[in-house]
């Protein structure tokens, strides 16, 4: 049986792949792409969490997750709404180069 | 409709200093037409556009003829003294006539529902000097057609907006409509085995013409 | 809006779908290698020439006169006469053609030949099948491959080909009829020169 | 042990065709213990995986042969009697045909491409019951797993089309993608009303709740409702632009770009796509016929002797036959008009129904006389009454109107 | 970018510098003028596509090549000249009559009229005048002529809306039996070379008069079917209504004729301005729209039809017995007077001219189509600026263009 | 299990890497398909099938979709950058301090060792009765924040009509074209 901090040190990884990802990429949609590795390594966390609680019949990490994926599209749809329209301003999705607060 | 000759003097008044000719036209068809030159070219277009009883909205055929150096033969009958009586005789003149090239246009009217009145330009010569006014900014109806007479004549149509080869393909350097054009010697083994472009090819590309 | 046009149009083409069952009307088309459309009697597909009697040399009715090789838009025919006079199918001394060639892959099938023909020489087939693997050599036909017999004409044209017959009876009646008139005369003049020298010759038949 | 295989054969297939519960069991047992889960597993993958490819290649010959004879054509009937191996040359045909990869393509996605699309779609099948007792997994959140894996394929759509570096196929691909999302919306909200009412995402359940009969012959399908009905022709218009059937083949769009997504494969890759597009077009109809017709259920008491799984294939086959015959007849969509209609009728219509189908289940505890009537009549009534009104200004501030022409003498 | 070269003919584009002239070719010092780039390439989100040559909605070998925002069109130019045979080229190295068969592989679903309109000019030409009975025949001809290329067009337009060739096959199976009554007639399916200068080459038989008159009263019936099929449908409808509106004043500037113009609302029909051939003696009506835009175009077609139909009966009926041929027209040797003349007739797509001049000699010395195709071409920018891809593709069904027209 | 478990965590691992690290953007979002999926298969080993699904539903058949459409709108590819720079190698720094911590916490902790209870067997009407009992506040919220966040999305990438409109028909008319159209406009009064 796989014990739980499997999944965890998993789910750390995970994370910290999407934080070095989000960190160093300077491409706007890849860091929104790290943001969202991250978010799906807590996700994991709760499953998890919740799996292997002592009360699964709860549903307190199940809920969580359902709520935060939800949150998670609506954080997807944003986002990439902004970066078209950074891109439409400034012709690039550079994080770099976007810099000038003026529109 | 007028005739031509109403509608001339009408344009010569109309518009000041314009040169124009009537070129008879022999056959049954009876479609005489109207030589004009290049600086009032536009202008007369224009007028024959937009006056009230002439209104010739409509450019339904540009075209252009390619005329070679010719030598025309004329009869004319001349006075002369033969056996010492004057008698008219006939006599054949030869004259020399330069080539040139020619763009025709048909012009027809929508609204006033008649036509055809027939209008042509004429270019100097056949080498160089091969301007003609475009009469595309009035009837936008000429746009492909003098494409078409720039690429298959070589008349280059001054204030054309967007003058390029229509059939032939970009870089085809002659101009294939004229008279004196000559097809390229290169073949494929396709046509009648009869066939005078493949006997010339031959002729001339001894090495390649192994079928 | 409401979909009504849609509906319509799919009435429509269920209509088409059980017709095309009961009715053969709306199937127009055939199985072809199985099944064939009867040729019209004006169909006309690639050029052949006519011959009259068995013998396809002899009986030719071209005289490779080359109106028809000068006439032919495309250039898909190619004549050289021959140098000697051979009888034709009348009798008469006719040049034949020594070469007659006809380039289908090039005919475009406008019977503009047939129509300039002044000797009734060369007809139009209906025969289409005439593909080969070899575009080149067997699209070229050559005189042996385009002599048909008349019979075969009157097979495919049957009104036409009597027309042409008949028309071809009276020229030949009125060549005869003229033949005979200038033999008469002939004769006559013979006979009365002849007579003037007071010893007939028999005279000569006229031909045929 | 030969016997006894044979014996366990025999009662399976006996079992499938007289209907009775549990066919596999006696056959399963025959093997070992370690090897007996994947035989079980095998038994429900391989029939249903040689049943709806043999369903392919005879609703090829079907789509043809109908076409044909819409159009006044014959139809292929040349291999075998009446065309019938057309679809096995066809097959053979495209099997030889050269695989040909653009020089400049990506090739790995190009080549995944159909792999990731095939097999979404055949993972939907799993939860589909195609006759009585006969679901590969009776899964509890059913409908929710079919439309997660058919949300997948999208993504190997966009894959071929992007990979193949054609502007056809990049313009197709993204036409495919906006499609499907869009409808995908209106195909989910008008199954909701059928979860509502039934109570579960199990299509096992959902099935259940459709059987017996109103007046012992109009039987209680779905369909046979006001919200039944109109969430099935909704249901049938979304799943129709999500198989990329026509009218809404705009992503295939022959005449305005190319083959689209499809441009740049040939031989048996083409094949894969052709094949999976078919199987997503069963799945999806199976899906109608489970949610909206019934699933396996007779029409009428007494045809209940009739296997059910030939219901479920002669419901499903109709539905593939109305496929069929609206692609015979209708021109395509444009993609704007495409999405207006997704956006501005599909999916108001939808809640509106969904919000009938509550309505719907509301009233059920009437009890006065002339109840049923009356509450049919209501639920009718509030969904004509939009479809009307937003029928007509679907067009919105387009003009389109009924002309009279001018004629001069 | 898109690359150019046709290269149907010999020389390459790249090395056409360096290609000696052929001798005694003209000395030309002219500056080809480059083609215009396309402003606006480099911006990021613009998509340039060539539409064809081998696109299936190109009626033929068609290039568009259009710069694309998304799916809106921003720029379309359309290249000519894969077909381009120099048709008129060879037809000024050709006798007269040899010329005819070639007309008919202009539009080569309009034979008939193509014919028609060459015959007309050498008529003019040469001052023939076909007897009644001819003039009768070539009316029959043209209108049915006009069934074939309106019925196909509709059939054509919806297989480029994407109705995967229902209307089309319905078309092409009425277009048989009009197809049938013409190989019955002239010999050919397509290529009838039909017509000859001062009449026609074979007279018509008692039995294609009865069986015309069969077809032309199956042709309303099928009209209706046809109109059932399509002229409610909703989806065709909102495919092409106020979609490629012409204005009347373009319309008019450029040159359009045929049905297209009447559909942008102008009644200019030559049947009934010229009156060539015996058009005013039958009674039939010109449709006209109001609005100029595919669905118009569409409909004014099938109200074509039905007026066709309307003139076929009525010639149909009054057909007279006669001779087919001027008796002054020869076959051989025909050698018109030198001069010129421009003669035109409304052809199904529009205005088919011819403008010859002859010097005297058995060839033409100048020989030139108008050609209702190409014309027809020169607004498509203007109609497609602003609609989507899908669009491009039905207008450029509306014009009606024949390949083989287009770049003769 | 544990065999599983390994293969489905080095994919997904794999595929996270490939996300963050490849240069071509497109290939990056399929890798974060993968990744998204074996996450979903990890939701399916712990037993949380509705979850598991709604993954997939959302972040494949949403999220990469809107991914990959982002990618395709804004035409970017990253401008190349020297593998080893300032800003990349802190980034790994401190995502590999980060990962160091938490697994330092997560070996220290007691939870981790935790058996596995019971198999739970939560139906969809069990968490269905629960989002409208004790959850149906959050739902609602989450309801609100998804309308809004769809609206403000539209409205964010929305296209200025009006001015793309007019520079599409300044890009393709020529000057001579729009002459050419003035004078056609000039023509005078038509028939009809």
């Amino acid at each position: 049986m796989v014990p739980l901090y499997y999944y965890l040190i998993f789910s750390a990884l995970l994370f910290s792949v999407g934080l070095a990802g989000a960190l160093t990429r300077r491409n706007a949609i890849l860091v929104l792409i790290g943001i969202e590795l991250m978010l799906n390594a807590a996700n994991l966390n709760f499953i998890a969490f919740w799996r292997y609680s002592p009360d699964p019949e709860a549903l307190t990490g199940m809920m969580f997750v359902i709520f935060s994926i939800a949150v998670a599209a609506a954080e997807a749809a944003v986002g990439l709404a902004l970066i078209i329209a950074i891109y439409r301003h400034y012709r690039t999705v550079d994080l770099t180069k976007v810099d000038s607060l003026k529109g | 409709m007028e005739t031509l000759d109403q509608i001339k003097d009408r344009i010569e008044a109309a518009v000041p200093g314009a040169r124009l000719e009537i070129i008879p036209n022999d056959s049954p068809a009876n479609q005489p037409s109207l030589l004009i030159d290049h600086e009032h070219a536009v202008a007369v277009a224009k007028f024959l556009r937009d006056d009230s009883q002439l209104q010739f909205d409509y450019a339904s055929n540009v075209t252009g003829v390619d005329w070679l150096d010719a030598v025309l033969k004329e009869k004319v009958k001349v006075k002369q003294v033969v056996e010492g009586v004057e008698k008219e005789v006939e006599e054949v003149i030869e004259k020399k006539r330069a080539g040139y090239l020619e763009a025709v246009y048909h012009l027809y009217s929508m609204e006033l529902k008649h036509g055809p009145f027939i209008l042509r330009l004429r270019t100097e010569n056949r080498t160089d000097k091969v301007h003609l006014p475009s009469l595309t900014p009035i009837w936008r109806g000429a746009e492909f057609q003098e494409r078409e007479i720039y690429d298959l004549y070589g008349i280059i149509f001054d204030g054309h907006p967007d003058l390029r080869r229509l059939l032939m393909w970009e870089g085809f350097v002659d101009h294939p409509m004229r008279k004196d054009y000559v097809e390229p010697d290169d073949f494929e083994y396709e046509p009648t085995p009869h066939d005078e472009v493949l006997e010339r090819a031959k002729e001339h590309y001894p090495a390649e013409a192994k079928p | 809006m409401l979909g009504e046009g849609i509906i319509k149009g799919m009435v429509e083409t269920a209509k088409n779908f059980v017709g095309s069952y009961h009715d053969p009307k709306r199937l127009t088309t055939v199985e072809y290698p199985e099944n064939k459309i009867p040729a019209k009697e004006n169909a006309r597909n690639f050029p052949f020439l006519v011959f009259d009697g068995v013998d396809a040399d002899k009986g030719l009715r071209c005289v490779a006169c080359q109106i028809c090789e000068k006439e032919c838009p495309p250039k898909c025919i190619y004549i050289i006469k021959d140098t000697v006079k051979k009888p034709d199918y009348m009798g008469k001394m006719q040049i034949q053609p020594k070469i007659f060639d006809i380039d289908i892959s090039v005919c475009m099938s406008c019977q503009i030949c047939v129509e300039v023909c002044p000797f009734e020489a060369i007809k139009m087939d209906t025969q289409f099948e005439l593909s080969t693997t070899d575009r080149f050599e067997n699209l070229l036909l050559n005189k042996r491959e385009l002599a048909k017999p008349n019979e075969y004409y009157h097979k495919i044209h049957p009104t036409e080909a009597t027309e042409v017959d008949e028309r071809l009876a009276a020229e030949k009646a009125k060549a005869e009829a003229k033949a005979k008139a200038d033999a008469e005369a002939k004769a006559k003049a013979t006979v009365a020169a002849a007579a003037a020298k007071a010893a007939p010759t028999p005279v000569p038949a006229p031909a045929k | 042990m030969i016997g006894e295989f044979f014996k366990g054969l025999f009662l399976m297939i006996w079992k499938v065709v007289t209907d009775q519960p549990d066919p596999k069991v006696e056959f399963v047992s025959v093997f070992p213990a370690t090897i007996q889960p994947i035989i079980s597993v095998l038994l429900s993958i391989v029939p249903i995986i040689m049943v709806f490819a043999s369903l392919f290649a005879l609703t090829t010959l079907l789509e043809r042969k109908g076409l044909g004879r819409i159009q006044n054509r014959l139809g292929p009937n040349r291999v075998g009697p009446f065309g019938l191996f057309q679809p096995v040359a066809d097959g053979l045909k495209m099997l030889t045909k050269e695989d040909i990869v653009p020089h400049s393509a990506d090739k790995l996605i190009h080549f995944l491409a159909p792999i990731v699309l095939l097999v979404p779609t055949l993972l939907a099948y799993a939860v589909l019951p195609f006759g009585q007792n006969m679901v590969p997994i009776d899964m509890d959140a059913g409908i929710l797993f079919f439309f997660a894996v058919g949300a997948s394929t999208e993504l190997s759509i966009f894959m071929a089309g992007w990979s193949s570096r054609n502007k056809y196929s990049l313009l197709g691909a993204m036409r495919a993608i906006a499609q499907m999302i869009s409808y995908e919306i209106p195909l989910i909200i008008s199954s909701v009303t059928v979860i509502m009412i039934a109570g579960s995402l199990s299509l096992v359940e959902i099935v259940d709740k459709q059987s017996g009969y109103h007046f012992g012959f109009l039987p209680h399908w779905n369909v046979f409702t006001p919200w039944g009905l109109a969430g099935f022709i909704i249901f049938l218009i979304a799943s129709l632009a999500e198989s990329n059937r026509s009218p809404f083949d705009i992503p295939e769009a022959e005449s305005e770009i190319i083959a689209g997504h499809l441009t740049e494969y040939s031989g048996f890759k083409y094949a894969l796509f052709f094949l999976a597009e078919y199987l997503g077009m069963f799945a999806v109809s199976g899906l109608a016929v489970t949610l909206f017709l019934g699933g396996w259920r007779a029409p009428l008491p007494f045809l209940e002797i009739v296997p059910s799984y030939i219901w479920f294939l002669l419901k499903l086959m109709g539905l593939v036959c109305l496929f069929i015959w609206i692609r015979g007849t209708l021109p395509r969509l444009r993609v704007d008009q495409l999405l207006n209609f997704a956006w501005k009728f599909m999916l108001p219509m939808s809640l509106i129904n969904l919000f009938v189908a509550a309505i719907w289940h509301f009233t059920s505890v009437w009890n006065f006389r002339g109840a049923g009537l009356g509450r049919w009549l209501l639920c009718a009534a509030m969904i004509a009454v939009p479809y009307v009104w937003l029928g007509r200004t679907l067009i919105g501030n387009k003009k389109i109107t009924h002309r009279t022409y001018r004629f001069a003498n | 970018m898109i690359s150019d070269a046709p290269g149907q003919m010999g020389m390459t584009s790249e090395s056409a510098s360096q290609v000696p002239l052929p001798e005694g070719a003209g000395q030309s010092n002219y500056t080809v003028i480059p083609k215009t780039s396309a402003e606006g390439t480099s911006e990021g989100e613009l998509l340039e596509v060539a539409m064809g040559p081998q696109h299936p909605s190109t009626h033929g070998v068609f290039r568009m090549d259009v710069v694309l925002d998304g799916e809106h069109v921003v720029k379309l130019k359309p290249v000519f000249g894969y077909l381009h045979r120099n048709h008129e080229q060879i037809a000024e190295s050709t006798t007269y009559l040899g010329s005819m068969p070639y007309t008919d592989r202009l539009d080569y679903l309009c034979s008939m009229t193509n014919n028609w309109a060459y015959a007309l000019s050498v008529e003019k030409l040469a001052g023939l005048q076909p007897p009644e009975r001819a003039e009768y025949i070539r009316i029959i001809t043209a209108e049915l002529t006009r069934l074939v290329n309106h019925t196909c067009l509709v059939g054509f337009l919806l297989q480029d809306m994407g109705a995967l060739g229902t209307p089309l096959m319905y078309a092409f199976r009425e277009r048989e039996l009009i197809l049938d009554l013409f190989e019955a007639l002239s010999g050919s399916r397509m290529m009838y070379n039909y017509m000859r200068f001062g009449g026609c080459r074979v007279d018509l038989s008692a039995d294609w008069i009865e069986q015309a008159k069969q077809v032309v009263d199956g042709y309303s019936r099928f009209l209706d079917e046809f109109e059932k099929l399509l002229t409610e449908n909703e989806i065709l409808v909102s495919r092409t209504q106020g979609v490629g509106v012409l204005t009347v004043k373009l319309a008019i500037n450029a040159s359009i004729t045929g049905p297209m113009l009447r559909a942008s609302g102008v009644n200019y029909d030559i049947r009934k301005v010229d009156k060539y051939g015996i058009y005013d003696r039958f009674d039939f009506r010109i449709p006209l729209g109001d609005h100029g835009d595919v669905y118009d175009r569409y409909m004014i077609r099938v109200l074509e039809m039905r007026e066709s139909v309307k003139i076929l009966n009525q010639a149909l009926r009054d057909i007279p017995a006669g001779p087919i041929m001027d008796p002054k027209a020869k076959i051989r040797g025909f050698r018109p007077k030198a001069g010129e003349a421009y003669g035109r007739i409304e052809g199904p797509k529009g205005e088919l001219g011819f403008y010859l001049i002859s010097d005297g000699s058995p060839n033409p010395y100048r020989y030139r189509v108008r050609p209702p195709s190409l014309i027809n071409l020169t607004v498509l920018e203007d109609m497609c600026l602003g609609e989507t891809v899908a669009d491009v593709v039905i207008i450029l069904g509306s014009v009606d263009i024949v390949l083989g027209e287009v770049d003769r | 299990m544990g065999i599983t478990f390994a293969i489905i965590a080095a994919l997904t691992l794999v595929s996270a890497i490939a996300a963050m690290s490849l240069r071509n953007l497109v290939h990056c979002a399929l890798s974060l398909a993968v990744t998204f999926a074996g996450i979903a298969a990890m939701y399916l080993q712990l037993d949380a099938q509705f979850v598991g699904f709604a993954q997939i539903l959302v972040y494949i058949g949403a999220v990469a979709i809107l991914i990959v459409f982002a990618i395709l709108l804004t035409r970017s590819s990253e401008t190349p950058q020297p593998v080893i720079s300032r800003s990349w190698i802190m980034g790994i720094v401190i995502a590999l301090a980060v990962f160091g911590v938490l697994t330092k916490v997560i070996l220290s902790s007691s939870i981790a060792q935790r058996e596995l209870p019971a198999k739970p067997a939560p139906t969809v009407r069990q968490i269905g009765d629960q989002l409208m009992t004790r959850y149906v506040l959050p739902l609602e919220a989450i309801g609100l924040l998804l309308t809004a966040a769809t609206i403000g999305a539209v409205i964010i990438a929305m296209h200025d009509k009006k001015g793309r409109g007019d520079g599409g028909q300044n890009v393709n008319s020529t000057p001579s074209r729009a002459e050419a159209h003035q004078h056609a406009d000039e023509t005078h009064n038509l028939i009809t």
